[in-house]
């Protein structure tokens, strides 16, 4: 289906009339939804052919003090991806867990748990270790991680011994 | 009985990657599966937000070990939606010669991979030999066997000339006069059709769950393949067919593979034979240490040899990206598809499971 | 005592002819070794083989970048396997973190955990270069010259320390 | 779909594969070669590396780090660093190779290196290779992969039709969009910076475009340079001869750039960042004769750190040698005043029209201020001794370039120019004569006949290369390699210039001696001959007591280089009277006097 029909279907059937669609390509295009909404709106989506969902993550605008958190979702019927966003606060984010519409939901937003720090409410694994093993920093994705200070004090660099830099050969007089 | 519990790898010669699953067994019956991912966790993510545009070229591929092209492509593909970077013609059909020339070499690792678990080592000796010689293919037009930093945003790096397409067009009609003796001696053989007929099934609904794609999806009825629903590069100009099959078990998704090899030595030759003439990059403005990517965000996606691989990029007009998450193809089937599919397997099946699932696990740890 | 020389020199020669690589990958070096170990490049021709179980393994190959949760795997894995036994180091990240030298989560020296008998350049090395390196190794063994085994024995407390800076005290076990 | 079947014979059938030749590749045994463009381990061409670190910059691994090589002493435009690759880190994807400025770091086919020795990976690349086998080239660069921009972005100019009859400014400058398609070719080496007698922080402030951010831009500009307005103008430009991308490519035009962000950065961002330069640390007054680049440009310096300073010019314009010497269709007016107002809106007096020795006297000066600083530059002519020219139609270029300018300024009555005109020399003031003149001509009479005769070859005029260019277009001839013998004078009128071949510039012990053929001479018809063979300096201001104390070499003052002072300590001197010979080094000195001044004054209290 022409992404213009399925936007024109989406904005009438939904109900809310005032959420923006913006395309980003002829089979993609994004949307920004309420926190509130999410649940409602993904099932929704999810009716109208919108089974599969390809990914969720998570964004940390740190400057704006915001997480967003990003559902990637995908029809192959009406050809059409759809990104949806929301907004959630930095200090204690917490979202509601999508695992009731798509299972396989609970290990993505263990992923997002485990490397942003952000609470699924609903989801069996918040706070569960999946990929780090016996990690002791704040969660590795945040922005103000600084992955190479971790790395030099945890696993020291090689220093080359015996090194000397020496001119190889008389350069042209 | 007692139930025990085993951890199922990471070492293990079952396992293909590092990559464990701890398994909770009554008998030879899984009750219980977990999967303990992250043996391979480097934190791309989070690199990537450390380097250039450019230089990320050299990181991407490390993502999926066995094929790394796909990285390269749909991160390039993700750069130019931002960017709205135009591909010239010609480099879109080199990318297609250089995906699909993947996709065979990943199938033929994985019909060899089958080897493994069911002890036809002809499988792995054959099929690896298969793959070798394309990596020969890739050194001649990349530089390099496994990690070819060819494909980047506006393009591909080198041109390849007629003696290149001439070695390709040799390498394939070679492949494809062995493809019989595939048939006759692994998917005609008695020892695969035991171990693999109705072993691991897979059905449409759990599928669905699970959010499988590719050939797992696909053996249960399901025809959705990314070249097909959401074209890009060339495919939509190409003739091709997506075999697809209605029961699902471990022989139906082998022998799905081999039937894409097929399809994929079929693209190539198209490719070879309409292949047009012209430049095969456009560059980003100045020099790569100052490129910068407009500011927006782009889900670029593309069909692996395991299903639908995706990178989501954000970018705020940096010279560095500012988010980049990868979607590995495999990444439900190896984490949920794991928990929710294994219980009820018989021990000895776990590797075929994982196998022929496709489970592919630096794709999955990033 | 020259029987004894002798002797250790017959042995020598005799581990060197028959190893046995532990098939365990740990990072993307692993995939150039399918095909060493198959028809194309066939490392059996130097008496090599893969072998599934630590116990019975003489060669444990690290095969790239080492994750800080796969080291601890790796370290039970070695200290599994019988004496003597001698570890590769596998292209780049092996020596200086390679690529990944400002992950939070991949090592950087092999070195400082594990006694490293052979180190082979490349991001990845060819079949050729791994084939060519376990010449070398062969070579170092029948000459008794490879014996980080014996160095990791004697310096273990030191090794320990490394170990616990990367993985913290608690060695053998996670949380 | 159809499955196959189950078939008990069908693993027998690859029994046919035992009589066919095996696929192994019996390595080590059977060597085999890599492919053309594989990307094995790195080569490095020593003559040809230039040390600019930009592989370091964009290799994806952290693997190359630039090391100082001992007891080498690079040449200009060069740096004594060179690279060292770590092969534990090195990924192999050629992009330093892509990027290399010079094409001196290539990759080699060789692919096989092991040591049980660690610390061998780290490797200085040079052309005999890693395993020190002088090992076969394997990857290329090529227009496709190549990761720099070589093109520069061409400068807009006014035809030449259009401004042979104007004084109006040709160069049009960059619009936003080219400026920054233009910055973007920077690879930050900073090799220009090294070469810029100012050390202008050059790839700095070409990021600040590319970034958007001109007020960044002009403050470091102002770090180094208090008239970029000017500079970016007509700056002899020698970071550009040096800049690395002129390896393979053009270099990026440096100087327009610097034009841009002056040009554009806007006119309030401009002054606040002036203004915010100034502090109020330093105690003192300073007396600066001369308001030429080197006076403006200490008297800014010495204003920020907070003394007094009093510049005192005996024009009626404050500038110098930008305001009376160079044409205006090369740097308007507007430029050096806007440049002179922000050094004035600072706190710096310039009291014009103001002559030491006839207006105020200079004892007077060393009373009223600590430190006395001069700048007064060469604005005299230097005279030709040959037969005739001692004629009234005779004009030197210092006499006849400011009469230009305050032409065009206020309209005043037309310098005189004939209808043949010849200009003796081949510098830029000559081709400022020159084509000032031509403009002159085609005004008067429509059209233009101006001769340049210079000592120097061809290829080593002294002008700049666009400036000869440009001559070209607007109609000037040049004769280089012509001594001036005599000016012909028939009848009290001038009727030609009598050159002969120059053969050599130097004699033998390398001092200035021109040596003409005098066999073979020309002559070129004109009734009016410009000279223009170098300026000299006037110090009559000086009271005779200290210029006999003052240590002279040659026409210029001798100081000690350190502190910037003559042989007495409170007199500084600066710019064209000690240094020479263009308008950065003046601003350069004036920045290293206003430093010295500084310690000076200190170190007094």
């Amino acid at each position: 289906m022409e992404q213009k029909k399925v936007i024109e279907k989406i904005s009438n059937e939904y109900g809310i009339k005032k959420i923006k669609f913006k395309k980003i390509e002829n089979q993609q295009f994004k949307v920004k939804i309420n926190k509130k909404e999410i649940i409602n709106f993904l099932t929704y989506l999810k009716n109208i052919g919108f089974w599969q969902l390809s990914l969720i993550t998570a964004v940390d605008w740190i400057d704006n003090n915001q997480f967003e958190i990003v559902y990637n979702l995908v029809s192959w019927e009406l050809e059409q991806h759809i990104i949806v966003k929301t907004f959630i606060p930095r200090e204690n984010p917490r979202i509601t867990s999508i695992i009731n519409i798509w299972p396989v939901a609970k290990y993505y937003e263990w992923d997002v748990n485990e490397y942003f720090g952000v609470v699924f409410d609903g989801n069996p694994n918040n706070g569960k270790e999946l990929f780090l093993e016996n990690w002791d920093d704040k969660p590795p994705m945040r922005k103000d991680f600084d992955p190479l200070n971790y790395s030099k004090e945890k696993f020291p660099e090689k220093e080359y011994k015996n090194f000397r830099m020496k001119r190889k050969r008389e350069v042209i007089e | 009985m007692k139930e025990v519990k085993l951890f199922h790898g990471p070492n293990h010669p079952g396992m293909h990657g590092n990559f464990s699953v701890h398994l909770t067994v009554d008998g030879d019956t899984v009750k219980k599966a977990k999967p303990n991912p992250g043996m391979l966790h480097r934190g791309f993510e989070k690199l990537m937000e450390r380097r250039l545009w450019m230089s990320n070229i050299a990181l991407i591929p490390r993502v999926c070990v066995p094929e790394p092209d796909i990285n390269e492509t749909v991160y390039s593909m993700a750069v130019e939606k931002i960017e709205e970077l135009e591909v010239p013609e010609r480099a879109k059909y080199l990318r297609v010669i250089i995906l699909e020339l993947a996709r065979i070499a990943v199938h033929m690792m994985s019909i060899g991979g089958i080897g493994g678990p069911t002890g036809v080592y002809t499988a792995p000796n054959w099929a690896l030999n298969e793959r070798d010689m394309i990596l020969d293919i890739f050194e001649k037009i990349t530089g390099h066997r496994i990690y070819h930093m060819y494909i980047v945003p506006g393009g591909v790096r080198q041109d390849i000339n007629e003696e290149i397409l001439e070695f390709i067009e040799n390498t394939i009609n070679d492949i494809e006069s062995r493809l019989k003796d595939y048939y006759e001696i692994i998917f005609e053989s008695p020892i695969i059709h035991k171990r693999l007929k109705g072993t691991a099934p897979l059905t449409k609904e759990q599928a669905l769950d699970w959010g499988v794609t590719g050939p797992g999806l696909r053996s249960t009825g399901v025809k959705y393949d990314v070249r097909k629903k959401f074209p890009y590069l060339v495919y939509d100009k190409l003739d091709f067919d997506i075999p697809i099959a209605e029961e699902s078990d471990a022989y139906t998704r082998l022998y799905l593979k081999y039937l894409e090899v097929k399809q994929s030595i079929k693209i190539i030759r198209q490719v070879l034979s309409d292949i047009p003439k012209g430049k095969v990059r456009n560059k980003l403005m100045g020099t790569a240490l100052k490129w910068k990517i407009k500011e927006g965000e782009a889900y670029g996606k593309v069909e692996s040899s395991r299903g639908e691989f995706g990178y989501y990029i954000v970018s705020t007009g940096g010279r560095y990206p500012y988010r980049i998450q990868v979607r590995g193809a495999s990444y439900p089937q190896g984490l949920y598809g794991i928990e929710a599919g294994l219980p009820g397997t018989r021990l000895e099946d776990v590797s075929i499971w994982l196998d022929t699932m496709g489970v592919c696990s630096p794709e999955v740890d990033r | 005592m020259y029987t004894k020389k002798l002797m250790e020199k017959i042995k020598n020669i005799i581990r060197g002819h028959s190893l046995f690589m532990l098939h365990y990958c740990t990072g993307c070096g692993a995939i150039e070794l399918p095909p060493t170990m198959t028809s194309r490049f066939d490392m059996e021709r130097l008496g090599i083989a893969p072998m599934a179980t630590p116990r019975q393994a003489d060669i444990l190959l690290i095969t790239g970048y080492l994750s800080a949760k796969t080291l601890r795997r790796v370290i039970y894995t070695y200290e599994q396997m019988q004496s003597p036994k001698w570890v590769v180091g596998f292209g780049s990240c092996t020596i200086n973190g390679g690529i990944y030298y400002d992950s939070y989560s991949t090592i950087n020296e092999l070195d400082l955990y594990l006694p490293v008998d052979l180190y082979l350049a490349g991001c990845m090395p060819r079949p050729e270069a791994i084939i060519n390196g376990f010449e070398r190794l062969i070579e170092k063994i029948e000459n008794g010259d490879a014996d980080g085994w014996k160095h990791y024995k004697q310096n273990r407390e030191w090794y320990k320390k490394n170990q616990k800076q990367a993985l913290g005290d608690s060695l053998y076990t996670t949380r | 779909m159809d499955k196959p079947k189950s078939n008990f014979f069908a693993p027998f059938k690859g029994i046919k594969y035992m009589i066919q030749k095996p696929v192994t590749i019996r390595v080590p045994e059977e060597e085999r070669e890599a492919q053309k463009r594989y990307r094995g381990f790195h080569t490095n061409d020593w003559e040809e590396c230039i040390g600019c670190g930009t592989c370091a910059d964009i290799c994806p691994t952290d693997a190359i780090n630039m090391e100082k090589v001992p007891d080498y002493d690079a040449p200009e435009g060069e740096k004594d660093e060179r690279p060292v690759i770590d092969y534990g880190r090195c990924c192999f994807c050629g992009f330093c190779v892509d990027i290399c400025t010079t094409g001196s770091l290539k990759m080699s086919k060789d692919y096989i290196y092991m040591d049980e020795d660690a610390d061998t990976f780290l490797y200085i690349p040079d052309e005999e290779g890693l395993n020190k086998n002088y090992p076969k080239e394997g990857y290329e660069r090529n227009e496709d992969t190549d990761l720099l921009d070589l093109e520069r972005i061409a400068m807009r100019y006014t035809k030449s039709k259009k401004r042979k009859d104007s004084f109006l400014e040709y160069v049009k400058g960059f619009s936003k969009e080219e400026a920054k398609r233009e910055a973007a070719r920077c690879v930050e080496c900073g090799i220009c910076t090294d070469r810029c007698p100012a050390h202008m922080d050059i790839p700095e402030y070409i990021n600040t475009i590319w970034d958007d951010n001109l007020e960044e831009g002009v403050e470091w500009m102002y770090e180094t340079n208090p008239l970029p307005n000017i500079c970016g103008r007509v700056c002899t430009h020698k970071c550009e001869d040096v800049c690395t991308i002129s390896h393979r490519g053009e270099p990026i035009a440096i100087r327009w750039l610097k034009r841009y962000i002056v040009d554009n950065a806007p006119e309030d961002v401009y002054e606040e960042v002036v203004l915010s330069n100034v502090s109020k640390e330093g105690e003192g007054s300073i007396a600066i004769i001369g308001a030429g680049p080197a006076g403006l440009s200490a008297a800014y310096y010495l204003r920020t750190i907070g003394y007094d300073v009093d510049i005192y010019e005996k024009e009626e314009l404050a500038g110098g040698v930008m305001r009376y010497g160079i044409p205006r269709y090369r740097l308007p007016d507007e430029a050096i005043d806007k440049d002179i107002l922000f050094i004035e809106k600072i706190g710096v007096n310039i009291h014009r029209n103001t002559k030491v020795g006839k207006d105020i006297k200079f004892s007077k000066l060393r009373e009223k201020h600590d430190v006395v600083f001069i700048s007064t530059g060469f604005m005299e002519p230097r005279h030709l001794k040959i037969k005739g020219s001692d004629h009234p139609d005779v004009v030197a270029a210092m006499d006849f370039l400011p009469k230009v300018r305050d032409f065009v300024r206020d309209k005043k009555q037309m310098p005189e120019v004939a209808e043949k005109v010849v200009v003796i020399g081949g510098g830029d003031v000559a081709y400022d004569v020159g084509r000032s003149v031509a403009r002159l001509q085609n005004i008067k009479y429509g059209k233009v006949d101006v001769t340049l005769t210079a000592l120097e070859k061809k290829e080593d005029l002294p002008a700049g290369e666009d400036e000869i260019q440009e001559g070209k277009e607007e109609g000037l001839e040049i004769y280089p390699a012509s001594g001036p013998v005599e000016i012909i004078i028939e009848n009290d009128e001038i009727k030609g210039l009598k050159t002969a071949e120059c053969i050599a510039l130097f004699d033998d012990k390398g001092n200035f001696n021109p040596k003409l053929n005098k066999d073979n001479t020309e002559i070129h018809e004109a009734s009016q001959v410009f000279i223009s063979i170098g300026q000299a300096p006037n110090y009559d201001y000086l009271p005779d007591n200290i210029k006999e104390e003052l240590e002279f070499k040659g026409p210029q003052i001798k100081i000690n280089e350190k502190t910037h002072q003559t042989s007495m300590d409170w007199l500084f001197a600066g710019g064209d009277i000690v240094n020479g010979p263009d308008i950065i080094n003046g601003v350069a000195d004036g920045h290293n006097a206003a430093k010295a001044i500084d310690d000076y004054i200190r170190s007094n209290k």
